[in-house]
């Protein structure tokens, strides 16, 4: 089938900062994305769960963004102003998309 | 004294702290058992919904207190200075950094609302009763700690400046919304209300209470564990002391309010406990390079315990000899 | 009037309208508070539940009525031809294009089972009674809109062919079969059943539904904040006249079928309610081109409000007025 | 024998079961009803705690019997013993292959607490008393079968050397931990711990139950579906034969150790019932090859479906028959 | 390690048309997939969350399946016949995987 | 933006073995990683979903890690020597991440 190159962006960053994040996308104009729960992970910090967790600091959110690959730039620098002093990764990949009027 | 070591000794076999004793030695023991996110939430839900609930029908049922005001007004300022003190003590007996010693200082202001749940069941199994609006004044003491705590983290230069969005956060967090939105409630039907839904948020009341303090004595457990090398002795003191120096400020201002032995020790309890849930999260968010294995540890894994044990059966003895009863 | 008046004030101050309000300002001032979906859902598990078996506990009780078969059938007939009038009146008061339209007319002929579920508690209130398999008159009234709106979007072309699938899902959905299995269940194990668990179903729904409407509130807050741009003033008009209409064919269906006042009530408020669970998922398969703000608004964020306040106390009222009582 | 049929036919009108049989259905008709798995474990955690606090109230109040030791010591090696039985009659009956066959004959030694937990409802309806520690006894039968069932594997040489981690894992795996630290919690408090909580944990456990065995009757019936190809009808026979076996095996202890019948019934039950919870999570550790499939299907979807069914009010009645009564 | 090439194609599709999805993949012959929750996202139809809902409407998924290079086609033709009318994002990435044979 | 190539492994595993591959992965020095609830899914052992599961036996958990490339090699083997009798899928993909120092 006809596919077009795009671009995965996966943005793994603290819950308490996704509102934040996903307000600079969309100011960057990048309105799709889907959010993915994250049950535990570990890091410098550490390793941790969410199990049994009441409070939203401590837990973590998966940002994943297909966009066209000329939009990345502009992508990648709102998503860093906000991770900039965050704890978060950013991860980026080639991909293939079909609908490319979508993105 | 040995009024203290009874009282604590009756609290010590209590189903609540033994409950969070199960959950701490499952955690320790590095039992799988866990209670699921969405669980732990509902069950906070619950109580939440219930305390400022029963809350508000107590005003509806004894009239509005000419001390309310005064209680918001004085547990502001309880959750504003705290800090201020905490941050002190914790120059004085630890080496911590100036900008982990504001977040946790942060903590010490604010509240912990299972606590004064706690507290609260403690209170009536001994058949003494308290000022209802006290679920108001635990809810006005949740945010002012955490303005506090980034003033004092600003003067340093770190710190987020605060926008309107943080603020938002803060004041608008969904623990503040829901007590005080369910003591609103509770107020307005009033005992008729209360009447309708009883049979759910005041007769399984204490059995959700143990529940959640299984689940918080899991995560207390699980913090000790990941927590152990964030925190020195100096700061397990201040985890120790600070509450007692809490509780006694808490007792001076139910004093000067005129509070009754139940209104005053569920005072001390809230000044001398430290947020767990809505802190963090702001501190997360404002002042992410604070290290949150210090301040979870202290709060969770030491404040908290110690309140649940042996802090309120202190402080309600305290209130009991200083206010009468 | 004033009857009116005084019951939709009262049905104001009650904790289950309350709770919505606070689900909805929570969400409206944007606060964080959120109920986890599975806690979501367990809340609709444990109402279904409660209420198919307490209305089958009810026809074992009291022996089955002749007009259950006729109440059933008017039920369907109901479910089927309100959207045909609600497909009219939309396009009478707004410029809904019409596949949309005819997803909305689809939700107006199904039912909200926690509008019921809140009708029935004010029964209870005022110690009206009511026919205990109006509760299998509800699940009759789900499924059968969904087809006449299938049909009325198939005239244009649109829609997709029925398959078998979404026959067995739209006939098997959980909300169906658990109200249906818990009605079979109250009825064969009867009121020795309901003695073994109804401090379980029985003393604590009202309390239960209270935390689900502060989710309904959040949610419709929410949606409200979200969907405030696909609704415009013709499409709100509709979404609170459609429920009059509806409760006034629930009402006359009442008077042929010689139903009591509280069962009268019911079926008008059966009648009155849009879907937001069943329906909305079935138009997501079957007229995916129909835009879910719209529906979602409608249903959630105009009606339901409007039945839970306004709607409730009128219809009870009328119900009163005509039936008798 | 008539008995046996009354009390069948009645426990089959039973509020629990029939919720068992709703589940059963809806996931055989392939309705999309389900209970998210925050809630299924958030019930399961509820049951767990609530049957281990009332069993240690129990031993609270009734004092410690001489046979509690003994009664232990009984079920470690019914737990331990059973799996070699189970082993042996799996090759008569069907083909299976000896990694299989020790991994079904693991959970046939270890236990199922739900229906246990039935089975302390019946006896709960029909007025007869059970000694309170039977719920040790039953937290003590989780984890010998496992030993048996691994030792029975690596005759074979499959299987994996048993490292600590795995020890760890089965000895402190969740539902032991609660259910002996809720009965600690019991036993400890006693009948004043169980008066602050009751009506959490008395007067709504039966409604909890019906729900979780409506979910559990969703699980046998997906499970049913999804292996019907894994197990043969030798193996069938053998989820039938095998509880019945257990039973007796269990009868046989109880007269020995001198239990009441109410005990004796529940140690039949608990030898007869095969594991689904705990010794599934173990065998994917340490015996990865053998077919979940094979004794998912057979665990839960022959064996606790007869139990519920049929074999409670046949052990019932067995225990009458020959412990007196 | 030995790996080998392989595709990862990640199918985000509304919560109401997973097991049509799930069962036009078998029809193709691919029984291999992961699911994953997704908690909530945005696109053209605006931002969406799972909080709080009952509904399986308004929800979504990611179906991810790891498959032979020379299999793609047959499962991105059955899964575009599922999702053509509907919401829903198909990005294709290239991987590597151990044993092979698995898939 | 500034990016640096490294990879993107991804485990897909049963959920009893999640503690045993991080420890596994912690020994071989790879202390980064995310773990991502998996809600069903279907393999040679057929379809499953964790919908009303109370057992841990039954499901999966993805385990995603990113590490500079020359690591990769010690992360599959120490991820592997855990997954091997076991069920699961390891899947490598080429990615490109901002902030280097922290992988
Ligand atoms: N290399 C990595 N690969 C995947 N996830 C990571 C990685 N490093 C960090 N994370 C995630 O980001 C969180 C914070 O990382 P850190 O800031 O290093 O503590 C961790 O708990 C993980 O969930
Ligand atoms: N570019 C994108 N990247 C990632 N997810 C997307 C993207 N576009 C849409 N989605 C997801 O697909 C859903 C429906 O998209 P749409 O059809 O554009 O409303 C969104 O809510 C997202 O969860
Ligand atoms: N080709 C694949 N793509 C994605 N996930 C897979 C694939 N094969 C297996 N899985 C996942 O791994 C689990 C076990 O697979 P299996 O060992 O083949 O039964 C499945 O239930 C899926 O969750
Ligand atoms: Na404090
Ligand atoms: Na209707
Ligand atoms: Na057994």
């Amino acid at each position: 089938m006809q596919t077009h190159a795009a671009k995965r962006v996966e943005i793994t960053i603290e819950r308490v900062m996704q509102s934040r994040l996903t307000d600079a996308l969309s100011a960057a104009g990048v309105t799709g994305y889907t959010i993915l729960p994250v049950y535990g992970g570990s890091g410098r910090s550490g390793p941790w769960s969410r199990s049994g967790q009441v409070s939203k600091a401590g837990g973590m959110v998966q940002v994943v963004c297909i966009i066209r690959p000329d939009r990345l730039d502009a992508l990648l620098e709102s998503a860093f102003a906000v991770v900039e002093r965050h704890i978060g990764v950013v991860c980026i990949t080639d991909c293939d998309v079909l609908r490319a009027e979508r993105f | 004294m040995s009024e203290v070591l009874y009282l604590a000794g009756e609290n010590l076999i209590s189903p609540i702290v033994l409950s969070f004793a199960l959950g701490l030695i499952a955690a320790l023991a590095r039992s799988d058992l866990s209670i699921p996110e969405a669980a732990a939430k509902a069950l906070s839900i619950y109580l939440l919904f219930a305390i400022g609930f029963k809350g508000g029908v107590s005003v509806a049922d004894h009239g509005i207190d000419l001390s309310l005001g005064q209680s918001l007004v004085a547990g502001i300022v309880l959750s504003a200075i705290t800090p201020l003190i905490a941050f002190l003590l914790l120059q004085l007996l630890s080496k911590m950094d100036r900008l982990n010693a504001a977040a946790v200082a942060g903590h010490y202001g604010s509240i912990s609302i299972v606590t004064f749940v706690a507290a609260t069941s403690v209170l009536e199994n001994r058949g003494l009763s308290s000022e209802g609006y006290m679920v108001a004044v635990a809810a006005a003491m949740e945010a002012p700690a955490i303005l506090s705590a980034l003033w004092l983290a600003s003067r340093d230069g770190s710190g987020k400046k605060m926008d309107k969005e943080l603020w938002r956060e803060i004041f608008l967090n969904g623990s503040i919304v829901l007590l005080i939105g369910s003591f609103l409630i509770g107020w307005i039907t009033g005992p008729k209300g209360l009447a309708e839904i009883d049979s759910f948020i005041v007769a399984p009341f204490k059995g959700v209470l143990c529940l959640f303090l299984l689940d918080m004595g899991l995560l207390a457990g699980r913090g000790m564990k990941s927590g152990r090398g964030a925190v020195g002795i100096g700061a397990i003191a201040f985890g120790i002391l600070m509450p007692i120096i809490g509780s006694l400020l808490g007792l001076l201002c139910a004093f000067l309010l005129g509070l009754s032995v139940g209104g005053s020790m569920l005072l001390m309890v809230l000044s001398a406990s430290a947020s767990y849930i809505a802190v963090p999260a702001a501190m997360r968010v404002a002042l992410p390079e604070a290290n949150p294995s210090i301040y979870l540890t202290l709060s969770l894994g030491v404040t908290f315990p110690f309140n649940l044990v042996l802090g309120i059966p202190l402080y309600l003895t305290l209130a009991q000899a200083f206010i009468g009863g």
